[in-house]
């Protein structure tokens, strides 16, 4: 419950104000403060909720210690003015607590998820009936010549697909570029190993090998047991791979997905037994470890890009279309903010605030 | 092979052997060096030190035993400034296997400050969830936790008395080691229920949560055992933390000599290689 | 002191140690510490599990009569269908209903802490009102300081260049790109550092618990077991090369 | 058939995503209500998907087991943790006199589940973890090359972080402090903002996905 007044002229610190509220003839006050406090522009109002003028003064109630507000009742509220010994009370106002069905601060947010929702789904359709142009990503050259070292040496690929389920969006852009190796690695006849830590994850990826495997019309040389589930647990998971790589000694290792501790402890021992080492992750916290270990990193969302890049489909292209123009968007946004921001404080003017206020976190 | 190449290709056993001499040596000979205090740390003790007597603090620990070492000077430090200032106390964790330590510490310094479990402090345990426990705390702490750690009914506690939800928490400090941690508790708890928040955290996750910091969502960052080391030298109660530090700088003086190490060797091969090719 | 407290020091010692041992290389030592872990993680899992049955599910249901609490009972269960090969389908329906809900949660909540909270406190104005004239401060050292604002907004524009794909990175884009790239590395270089730290409190915190247990009051635990386990490494490495390597 | 296996979780995805996500803007006591509910109905699942986790542990080690793979003395190890852990767990504690229904400590008194915990668990993850301090090192020292312009860059800024976060460094050179939190403070979490908005709408975007049907791997399979 909000109650606003106007600013007097008699507000300074020796002044008090009370609030007072009760159910009937009886008030019992809750609140007394300095009269030139809690004004309507110390409390975070959006242009579009602001009840009053910024100079009024405005006291909120909450339901909690010592008060209990029951939706429905009427309630009297007012306010006193205390200085020194004199008191005077205002006119009582008759107030019936209502609980909101919206919080309209918050309909900037709503707003952006429409907007948001409607750029990625519209990029998706588009993307089905024309093709987008997405630059290349350089590591997946890498890619390919890892590929081709391998062959030449005539050792195994190591591919890991990382800690996460199929629900993260790491682990699905890990499963599309496995796609992609596999084949590449079925046309030079390479061996291919694919160890996991989630069933389902290895499920999906078995299925994917396989069918890059027809692709590239080599079904006879593809075998069910190159995709295997070590453990769920991290470290045992960690120690076996570390194993695969000391005795298998693969010429190329691949780390896509997320990943967490493990990594420094993958790509070490990797990097050990002289492998390229090509790596994929939107886990920032191991980001450092990969990049100063592996011959070459996709940081972030350069995975999904990749994953999009290779897979040209509608739907991967799309969305990453709808995350583009939700960057662009951020962009404008930030550089027409720091403008209007920067006006407002050197022509102390309020009208920026039109704009600003629509990209706070309001509640 | 010249001598840059097999330098280069050395042992990597030999640099574990350094770098367990350097950490094992300044542990059984300790020097003392001085700490600074930085401003993230003071962040959450200046805030838990303005708090008057009874507030609600409620320290939630976000770890498991890895990370131990770093946390868990940090849960001491904190619960003997919370304790000292006669707070009320809220224990708890996110995290399944950090049950124990968090019930190990809480006892022990309460025991250590004279405090009794259910008037002056609470440990509720864990319970799974993360995001929606948080959710369900803020909407009915009791219901969240029908009962404490130790099977006393959450409503009847002394210590629990007027605090029914997280809106009635004054601080929350969540001391985490990962996801389900410190963003967990800004984005499903302060976010809506206005509490007051406060972090500490391992140092691998520190530097992405410099974000909330600096945009004020969090009002503090205690950031792995520096951090702890920080917080010990703001009590006044010097321990375990304090004296890790001195190790600590041993060992990273060490990795920067191994870094100059590698530079100067690899620079060495690549003017030899140059000078190779001119010829 | 205690038995208990005796053997306690006695067995973290030692499985410190052959945890230790996998510097030297991976060794059966080793195995036996990593599989028990496993085993006793999973075990204090499952022991917590089924305490947390009985506190969320048993008492509020069977004590205060809350047979809503069937549903979610319901769909749990749904989960565990998995493992039929014919009922397969039936998980689908729970891991719909996480999903769902989960997504829900997160959309408004991401928008409003990493989206607009993020924008809100870049955009910031560039000059400050520094006794009542508008002035532009310089301290690196404060981060609200103007100029600082202007190197985070150059960051994190340049940054978020570097992650179009959509276009090509040519001119002005390339520019910005690259100075991401540089941005990118300082951070990675910063976070490497800390994780340093990080990774050396651990080692800090294991070797001064074996120190401590070097203590006289602990039987000198630790240099005892020290012993043995460089002894059985030894042993094991001798065995090792009497046989043929292809073994194990 | 076909509706109940392919369309219904779709159908139910979608309203349970479009419900809570439009439960945020939404501060009745009744959508309140509902969200404590069903958050309480989450944490209840959440149990269930562990079980899912250590059945598939407890069934690859009894195959390894039964056929005596190598190494199945281990997979034996394993179990013996697992059941040694779960029998103290539930074990009577005579000191305290009082079972022990997985608590660590029963009125200060530490149990054998404790001692487990204490004595076993924490040394063994945190040894585990520990291990790393010594490949950071091996990393720090093979990998760690000024091979471009930006291998240095991150070169310099670790060792600046690594310099400013220790005393010693502190000492040796007083303003690698300030320049380190500089670096956190400006550089780093300009770059971290900048990951986090685009991560964010990436998972906006796939959340949005999943909720109008469009993302559907997290089912499991592409064939039905």
């Amino acid at each position: 419950m909000t109650i606003l007044w106007a600013k007097a002229d008699y507000d300074a610190q020796d002044v008090r104000y009370q609030i007072l509220i009760g159910e009937g003839t009886e008030k019992k006050m809750v609140a007394e403060f300095p009269a030139n406090s809690h004004y309507v522009r110390d409390v975070k109002w959006p242009w579009w909720t602001r009840p009053d003028r910024p100079e009024a003064h405005q006291f909120n109630l909450k339901s909690g210690k010592g008060l209990e507000f029951k939706n429905g009742t009427p309630y009297a509220v007012t306010v006193a003015v205390v200085k020194g010994a004199e008191r005077v009370e205002a006119l009582p106002a008759q107030a019936i607590p209502e609980p909101n069905w919206v919080n309209w601060n918050q309909m900037n947010n709503l707003l952006l998820v429409l907007l948001f929702g409607a750029v990625v789904l519209g990029s998706i359709q588009t993307a089905k009936q024309r093709d987008i142009f997405l630059r290349r990503i350089p590591g997946l050259d890498a890619v390919d010549e890892a590929i081709g070292r391998a062959t030449e040496l005539g050792k195994p690929i190591l591919y890991l697909t990382g800690a996460g389920d199929m629900s993260e969006p790491s682990t699905i852009a890990a499963a599309v570029i496995l796609g992609r190796v596999a084949k590449r690695v079925a046309a030079y006849e390479t061996d291919l190993l694919v160890p996991h830590r989630d069933p389902i994850v290895m499920a999906v990826c078995q299925e994917i090998t396989k069918q890059s495997y027809l692709e590239a019309g080599k079904p006879d040389v593809f075998k069910e047991d190159s995709n295997f589930f070590i453990t769920t647990d991290q470290f045992s998971y960690t120690a076996a791979v570390d194993g695969i790589m000391l005795r298998r000694k693969p010429a190329a290792n691949f780390f896509m997905g997320s990943y967490f501790a493990e990594a420094l402890l993958l790509t070490e021992t990797g990097a050990s037994t002289g492998a390229i080492q090509i790596a994929g992750t939107d886990s920032d916290h191991q980001l450092p470890f990969f990049v100063t270990t592996c011959d070459y990193t996709l940081i972030g969302e350069e995975l999904y890009a990749a994953s999009a890049y290779l897979s040209r489909e509608p739907i991967q292209v799309g969305t990453l279309r709808g995350q583009d123009v939700g960057k662009g968007f951020i962009l404008g946004v930030l550089a027409l903010g720091t403008i209007l921001a920067t006006v407002g404080v050197l022509f102390r003017t309020d009208w920026p605030r039109i704009m600003l206020d629509l990209f706070k976190d309001l509640k | 092979m010249n001598f840059a190449e097999r330098m280069l290709h050395i042992d990597r056993r030999i640099i574990f052997l350094v770098i367990g001499v350097c950490t094992l040596l300044p542990l059984l000979y300790p020097v003392g060096l001085a700490i600074k205090v930085s401003p993230e740390v003071r962040g959450v003790h200046d805030y838990i030190e303005a708090l008057p007597e009874g507030s609600v603090f409620l320290l939630s620990m976000d770890y498991d035993p890895a990370s131990k070492p770093e946390l868990y000077p940090q849960a001491v430090a904190l619960l003997r400034q919370a304790f000292r200032k006669n707070l009320r106390v809220i224990g708890m964790t996110l995290w399944l296997p950090g049950t124990g330590l968090a019930d190990q510490v809480m006892t022990q310094v309460a025991r250590e400050m004279g405090k009794v479990s259910g008037k002056d402090y609470v440990f509720l345990g864990w319970s799974p969830g993360s995001g929606s426990l948080i959710i369900n705390m803020g909407q009915d702490l009791y219901k969240a936790f029908p009962t404490d750690y130790y099977g006393q009914p959450t409503r009847e506690l002394a210590v629990l008395k007027g605090t029914q939800t997280l809106r009635d928490v004054n601080y929350v400090v969540s001391l985490a080691a990962g996801t389900s941690g410190i963003e967990t508790w800004y984005v499903y708890g302060k976010d809506k229920y206005k509490f007051e928040l406060g972090g500490g955290c391992t140092g691998v996750i520190a530097p992405g949560l410099y974000p909330l910091l600096r945009s004020g969502q969090i009002n503090g960052l205690i950031g792995g055992l520096r951090g702890a080391a920080e917080y010990e030298v703001l009590i006044g109660q010097k321990e375990r933390a304090v004296a890790g530090m001195d190790a600590q700088s041993a060992t990273h003086f060490a990795i920067i000599v191994l870094v100059i190490l590698c530079n100067v060797f690899y620079l060495l091969i690549r003017t030899s290689r140059k000078q190779g090719e001119a010829r | 002191m205690s038995f208990e407290l005796l053997l306690g020091a006695w067995v973290a010692t030692g499985l410190t140690l052959f945890i230790f041992t996998f510097l030297y290389q991976d060794n059966p030592l080793f195995k036996l510490a990593e599989h028990l872990y496993v085993g006793v993680s999973v075990g204090y899992t499952i022991v917590k599990d089924y305490d947390l049955l009985v506190r969320l599910i048993y008492e509020p249901m069977v004590k205060q009569g809350d047979w809503s609490l069937l549903i979610p009972l319901g769909i749990g269960t749904l989960m565990l269908a998995r493992y039929i090969p014919k009922a397969t389908w039936l998980s689908r329906i729970a891991f719909a209903f996480i999903v769902g809900v989960g997504s829900g949660l997160a959309i408004p909540r991401i928008i409003s802490s990493f989206i607009l909270k993020q924008v809100e406190d870049t955009v910031r104005p560039l000059v400050s009102i520094v006794q009542g004239g508008p002035t532009f401060t310089y301290n690196l050292l404060d981060p609200t300081s103007n100029l600082n604002t202007i190197v985070l907004l150059i960051g994190v524009v340049s940054v978020l260049f570097y992650f179009f794909f959509s276009i090509e990175h040519t001119g002005p884009v390339r520019v910005a790109a690259r100075t991401g790239i540089l941005f990118l590395m300082v951070a990675f270089g910063a976070a490497f550092g800390y994780t340093v730290m990080a990774r050396m409190s651990l080692l800090i915190g294991r070797l001064s618990d074996l120190i401590e247990y070097a203590d006289p009051q602990y039987g000198r635990a630790s240099l005892w077991l020290g012993l043995a386990t460089v002894a059985i490494l030894l042993l094991w490495n001798v065995r090792q090369r009497e046989q043929p390597p292809d073994k194990g | 058939m076909i509706f109940l296996r392919r369309q219904l979780p779709l159908v139910i995805t979608f309203v349970m995503g479009v419900v809570f996500a439009a439960q945020y803007y939404v501060p009745h006591p009744r959508s309140e209500l509902m969200l404590t509910e069903v958050t309480k109905w989450l944490q209840i699942i959440g149990i269930f998907a562990l079980v899912l986790g250590v059945t598939s542990l407890f069934h690859i080690h009894a195959v390894k087991i039964r056929r005596k793979e190598p190494g199945w003395g281990y997979s034996l190890v394993l179990y013996a943790g697992i059941f040694g852990t779960i029998a103290a767990g539930f074990s009577y504690s005579s000191t305290a006199s009082q079972w022990v229904n997985g608590k660590e400590t029963i009125n200060g008194i530490m149990t054998a589940f404790g001692w487990i915990y204490l004595n076993m668990m924490v040394p063994l993850q945190g040894s585990m973890f520990a291990l790393l301090a010594f490949f950071i090192a091996s990393a720090a020292y093979r990998s760690f090359r000024a091979r471009s312009r930006e291998a240095a860059l991150l070169l310099i800024a670790a060792v600046i972080v690594m310099m400013g976060r220790v005393p010693l460094g502190e000492m040796l050179l007083p303003a690698s402090g300030d320049v380190t939190q500089w670096i956190l403070n400006v550089l780093n979490a300009s770059v971290r903002r900048a990951i986090l908005i685009g991560i964010s709408l990436g998972a906006v975007a796939l959340s949005l996905k999943i909720i109008f049907g469009i993302e559907r791997a997290y089912l499991g399979g592409g064939k039905e």
